[in-house]
């Protein structure tokens, strides 16, 4: 209980989820080998951290920042620059790390203050413009950010898939650098989420709740809820601007379209959505869902698709073809707004107990 | 009808007018900083034109929160969706569109531009309908659902029409420029500038000297009182939302032909640079909004010629310093 | 009345507002008031609808700021004050219209006035369980509120009553030096009025805090309050014991616009 | 005499608070009918759910023998029923010409019209082309009144018109409404002015706890004392 911070699933079919997943990332290097099945679970990880911040600010908050994605690129960009430019050393990745937590701060402070100043209603847009001008900086700047082509840069040794702890005649698999680099991604995005579960479920995170239920209320008890809202999104920022940094280190990148752009906000919101928005634990089913739909289901749309072209079908060979998948995934979106606004955590936690449980 | 001399009246509040003037004051600081009178010229007649294609997408988007309250993130869509079907008139009739008569050209572009605001308006009718209706009052809902409508809109363009850039070249009598002593105004800018004004000012005699307008203001500020003297808001929203969108589609026209090319993302881009204008103009201000469009234009247009590098930059700092002087926009509608 | 000793106090808490006032636009709301609480009373402030009263209360409360005049409180002015600042120097306030977490439940809704009365802001690292100080301390005012059986109902599902108690029980838990109720029985049933009666009638056993009661209902007021004063288009017009003031013919013809005995004739 | 406006067994939930709970009266036709009955009674919320602006739950509203409580808002305002609400709506960006001509179904305003309206108002000719922010408290009023009869309406809605003005401009509110009332005016008034409710009331209801405790004629009301004491009591408006 301590260390979901009081907040259990609250539900059979929830925890069972829950623990499947987790038990299904933890024994991803061993149960489905191969480079896609481990990049699949990495995302999955990070995401759900990535997720499960911007609930904070969404669920918690119940306001709509377009600008998270900034704060993951630059977590990206801090590791991808520190390593390209020092090389591929530890002091580098602590130099990124020290250069990308204070730079995502600084910009969530003056966002948060200055949209203080401004109609609550202007936040999102103020987001989002402020989000693009970003994305245009970092395409525009190539001297430091690759422009278009991003940066690639070379890991530090420990992290190497050459450098092989256990040989593979041990398990059948080498437990190399690469599956090092896995397990620390696990472990952070975990280490994240628990601690966001337990921001939400401290007396901070009620007087966040509060402020979005009412927030005229929360004032008259004499909580300052402009600093609690600019804090909340400082935590938020920093979060993902960590995750970002984990998103670098396992894909030994960062490039606008892995990490600023406006696709993947796009993402984030779909996942925080179906997942279920205020419950922290959306996240982790919101990214679950919507990476392996978007890593599996798309080889079926392409087969699809191929079919009904043979089949010499109008328009759907091409509104089913896979990079038509966030057609789909937007019309999903919607959907689920309308119909499921609780997300499929605010559902299996409504549904009656199962007899058993009683 | 007995009209009353209006000699005895209480004090009339004094006309805002500073916002009016930032434009003016902007344009004429810029003289001396950029130097040469023909490339002030030049710039200053491309800052209006795109200002004014800019004010027309973002018309619509400032009067429907006005009237109702409904923050529309999905209207970049109409605009891509404008463009689009303009080319399915204008790529077919290429041969018109490029004839040396502007005749035969304009027997192309207005019905390219009339498909495009119909198909548009259309659209409009099915968007509040689906996803604006059910989320009344819902700020959140509003921005996630039109969200939803934006990446769906977007996506079914690049199905429907290729992810590739389509050309849309500009007919032939409006390309190049007039040339008045050593200052040259290209004349297709000079067409965006009437188009623009023209619709400005519709815009502005619709709701000053018609009882739609009047109704509009009056909807602006209590709805339900409207309601309560028997007129039914609901459709009178609908035909503005409906307005709103042909405009943006109209707006997405001239962008296309601005750049000469039309891409799914011109929504996404564009999105941006409406939200800077309406919010700079104040929500629900076709004033403020217009006011707004010249100002980020402007901003673009100098800012680009002085210090390139700041123009990436430079709408955020023209929308932090507008807000950090007027905190809710040029001109707030007070009602909100 | 257990009130005499306390006035010639000079320790005692005070609160004084001197020639409050404020416009909106050329409508002056309130205008002009001068008054000063004494703790260990229950003021009743009454007036028609329109009178000036909540926006009285607001002004007290920082939810509005005055045009011009002063508010001093406890020594200090705090007419420039925030409403959080205030609530923090000790002003309560119960809101007319029940002003709620809505989907937060009961004892949510306590433990976050408890957690602003202990200063509990920033603390993000320890969870709420763990704070059994907090946890204990909202569930005596449950108690006290005769809402310990519903702790955990989100307080929109509450009765009209029960969310007026609720109400009450936030502003206790903010242990605050003034309470200030603004119709705590506004649209309640008859059955539930004595049980919110009671509850400022046990507040009134403390006799270092200010109360200050803004009412319509006359045996509601008769029935608590040790001094009533009276606003009329926003102007403090008569100040005193409940019985000289109801009788008191400024009231009785040029605030109620009724001549006693008249209306009969 | 007949019923013009008929309530029964209205209920009305505005949120989840059950606020009108079974409210049934008539509203005799050529008459002026006092609601009464102190704050939160639900007097407001009937003069809104007759209007539409809130649905009632249950129960039926007849004007004029036909049922009205399904209808929108600008249904029942085209049925006949003009509405004063409590806070004026004034739109006050518009001049106080163009509040009347919103108020004006068939276009613009004609001579006979302005004539009657400025009869009751001269204030309203005064400040023609002024912005109705500008005008002063009783002026607002006196212009929500004179949109709500510009056109004919077979039965006036006006919620509490003496609220927060000044005595002086009360009696003057009180000679117009009088003097609509003599032209055959139906009137539901909200009023908390005990005076003015003598005033200006043929019939009167009083309300409490969303339902309708007492009907009666004014007079009688106003010459028993015990019963107002009885009714209105608990407000010191009415407190003798």
């Amino acid at each position: 209980m301590m260390i979901l911070s009081g907040d259990p699933p609250r539900s059979r079919v929830l925890s069972a989820l829950l623990v499947i997943i987790m038990l299904a990332l933890l024994a991803t290097p061993f149960i489905f080998p191969g480079a896609k099945a481990m990049n699949v679970a990495a995302k999955i990880c990070i995401f759900a951290a990535l997720v499960a911040s911007y609930d904070l600010l969404l669920g918690y908050t119940g306001s709509v920042s377009f600008a998270h994605t900034m704060f993951y690129g630059i977590g990206s960009y801090a590791i991808a620059i520190a390593l390209y430019a020092l090389g591929p050393n530890w002091a580098a990745v602590a130099a990124g790390v020290a250069a990308g937590l204070p730079l995502a701060l600084l910009l969530a402070l003056a966002i948060g203050l200055f949209s203080l100043r401004v109609e609550a209603i202007f936040f999102a847009m103020i987001t989002l413009a402020v989000a693009s001008a970003f994305l245009v900086l970092a395409s525009q700047l190539s001297w430091l950010t690759g422009g278009e082509d991003g940066r690639s840069f070379q890991l530090p040794e420990l992290l190497r898939p050459g450098t092989v702890f256990v040989p593979k005649d041990w398990f059948g698999i080498a437990i190399n650098g690469r599956i090092l680099t896995y397990y620390i991604v696990f472990a952070a995005s975990a280490l994240m989420i628990l601690a966001l579960l337990r921001v939400v479920n401290s007396p901070f995170g009620r007087v966040l709740q509060a402020i979005r239920e009412n927030r005229f209320r929360a004032e008259a008890l004499g909580y300052r809820t402009v600093f609690h809202l600019t804090y909340a999104n400082c935590i938020a920022a920093v979060i993902a601007a960590l995750a970002g940094m984990l998103n670098a280190l396992w894909l030994r990148y960062a490039g606008p379209d892995t990490s600023l752009s406006f696709s993947i906000m796009l993402d984030i919101l779909l996942m925080v959505v179906i997942g279920g928005m205020g419950t922290i634990y959306g996240a982790i089913i919101g990214a679950a869902i919507f990476l392996l739909a978007e890593n599996y289901l798309q080889a079926l749309m392409g087969a699809a698709s191929a079919a009904a072209a043979e089949a010499g079908v109008p328009l759907l060979p091409g509104l089913l073809h896979p990079d038509r998948w966030l057609l789909w995934l937007g019309l999903l979106f919607i959907a689920s707004v309308y119909f499921f606004p609780t997300g499929v955590v605010g559902r299996l936690r409504n549904k009656p107990r199962p007899a058993s449980g009683r | 009808m007995t009209e009353i001399a209006a000699t005895d009246t209480l004090p009339k509040p004094k006309r805002d007018i500073a916002p009016v003037l930032l434009p003016i004051a902007l344009a004429l600081v810029m003289i001396p900083l950029i130097g040469s009178v023909s490339s002030w010229a030049t710039l200053t007649v491309a800052s209006l034109a795109m200002g004014m294609m800019i004010f027309i997408m973002a018309s619509g988007l400032t009067l429907v929160f006005g009237l109702m309250d409904v923050l529309n993130f999905g209207h970049g869509a109409f605009i891509a969706v404008g463009a689009y079907i303009a080319t399915l008139v204008l790529l077919p009739l290429a041969s018109f569109a490029q004839a040396d008569s502007l005749l035969t050209n304009l027997v192309v572009l207005v019905p390219a531009a009339l498909l495009a605001m119909a198909v548009t308006a259309a659209l409009g009718l099915v968007v509040e309908r689906v996803l604006v209706l059910p989320v009344y009052g819902q700020h959140l809902k509003q921005i996630l659902m039109t969200t939803g409508g934006l990446i769906v809109a977007e996506q079914t363009l690049y199905a429907l029409f290729g992810p590739q850039i389509i050309p849309m070249p500009l007919p032939a009598s409006l390309r190049g420029s007039f040339i008045i002593g050593d200052i040259a105004i290209a004349k297709y800018r000079l067409l965006a500038m009437l188009v623009g004004l023209v619709i400005f000012v519709a815009i502005e005699l619709v709701l000053n000297r018609t009882k739609i307008g009047l109704l509009i203001r009056a909807g602006v500020e209590n709805r339900e009182m409207v309601e309560s003297l028997g007129y039914r808001i609901r459709r009178l929203f609908l035909g503005v939302f409906m307005t709103g969108s042909a405009l943006a589609g109209l707006g997405g026209v001239m962008w296309g032909l601005y750049r000469e090319q039309v891409h799914a993302s011109i929504g996404d881009e564009l999105t941006v640079l409406v939200f800077i204008v309406v919010i700079i103009g104040g929500l629900g201000s076709i004033t403020g909004c217009f006011i707004g469009a010249i100002l980020v234009a402007m901003v673009a247009n100098y800012g680009g010629f002085l210090v390139p590098k700041l123009a990436l930059v430079s709408n955020i700092l023209l929308m932090v310093s507008v807000l950090m002087w007027r905190p809710r926009g040029l001109y707030a509608v007070t009602s909100r | 009345m257990a009130t005499n000793s306390y006035w010639g106090c000079h320790m005692a808490l005070t609160l004084e507002t001197r020639d409050l006032t404020i416009r909106f636009g050329g409508h002056v709301a309130v205008n002009g008031v001068s008054c000063s609480f004494r703790p260990g009373e229950l003021t009743a402030i009454v007036g028609p609808n329109g009178a000036g009263k909540t926006t009285y209360f607001n002004l007290i409360s920082g939810q509005l700021r005055a045009t011009s005049g002063s508010i001093l409180f406890d020594g200090t002015d705090i007419t420039g004050h925030s409403a959080p600042l205030r609530t923090r120097a000790g002003l309560g306030r119960a809101f007319q219209l029940t002003n709620l977490f809505p989907n937060l439940s009961v004892e949510e809704n306590v433990r976050l006035a408890v957690q602003a009365e202990r200063g509990v802001h920033y603390d993000l690292l320890r969870p709420w369980m763990a704070r059994r100080d907090l946890i204990a301390r909202a569930d005596a005012i449950l108690d006290q509120v005769a809402l310990g059986n519903r702790r955990q109902v989100a307080a929109t599902a509450l009765s009209h009553g029960d969310q007026r108690k609720l109400e009450v029980a936030l502003m206790m838990a903010l242990e605050p030096k003034v309470f200030m109720f603004d119709e705590p029985t506004a649209g309640m049933s008859i059955d539930e009025v004595p049980v919110v009666l009671d509850l400022i009638a046990k507040l009134k056993q403390d006799t270092s805090k200010i109360i200050l009661l803004v009412e319509h209902k006359m045996d509601v007021v008769r029935s608590l309050a040790d001094r009533i004063i009276v606003l009329h288009n926003g102007r403090l017009v008569a100040d005193g014991k409940p019985a000289e003031v109801i009788a008191s013919p400024i009231v009785q013809e040029a605030y109620l616009g009724i001549t006693p005995g008249r209306s009969a004739a | 005499m007949s019923a013009l406006l008929t309530l029964s067994g209205v209920h009305t939930y505005v949120g989840r608070y059950h606020i009108l709970q079974g409210v049934a009266f008539d509203i005799p036709e050529g008459q002026t009918t006092m609601l009464l009955g102190r704050n939160g009674a639900g007097k407001t919320t009937t003069l809104r759910t007759i209007m539409g602006l809130w649905q009632a739950r249950s129960g039926t509203i007849t004007l004029a023998g036909a049922r009205i409580e399904q209808l929108a808002t600008p249904d029942i305002a085209r049925a006949g029923v003009g509405y004063v609400p409590e806070s004026m709506a004034v739109f006050s960006d518009l001049t106080v010409k163009e509040n009347l001509i919103l108020a004006a179904s068939n276009g613009p305003l004609d001579d006979a019209q302005l004539a009657w309206i400025f009869g009751f108002f001269p204030a309203l000719k005064k400040f023609w082309l002024s912005r109705a922010g500008s005008l002063s408290g009783g002026q607002k009023q006196m212009l929500s009144i004179a949109r709500a009869i510009v056109e004919p309406r077979k039965l006036l809605l006006i919620d509490e018109p003496t609220k927060g003005l000044a005595p002086a401009i009360v009696m003057a509110l009180i000679e117009c409404l009088k003097e609509i009332k003599r032209r055959g005016a139906t009137i539901l008034l909200v009023e908390q002015n005990f005076h003015a409710a003598r005033e200006l009331g043929d019939q009167v209801l009083v309300m409490d706890n969303g339902t309708i405790v007492h009907r009666g004629e004014m007079a009688a009301l106003a010459a028993d004392v015990p019963l107002q004491e009885h009714l209105l009591g608990l407000s010191l408006e009415a407190h003798q």
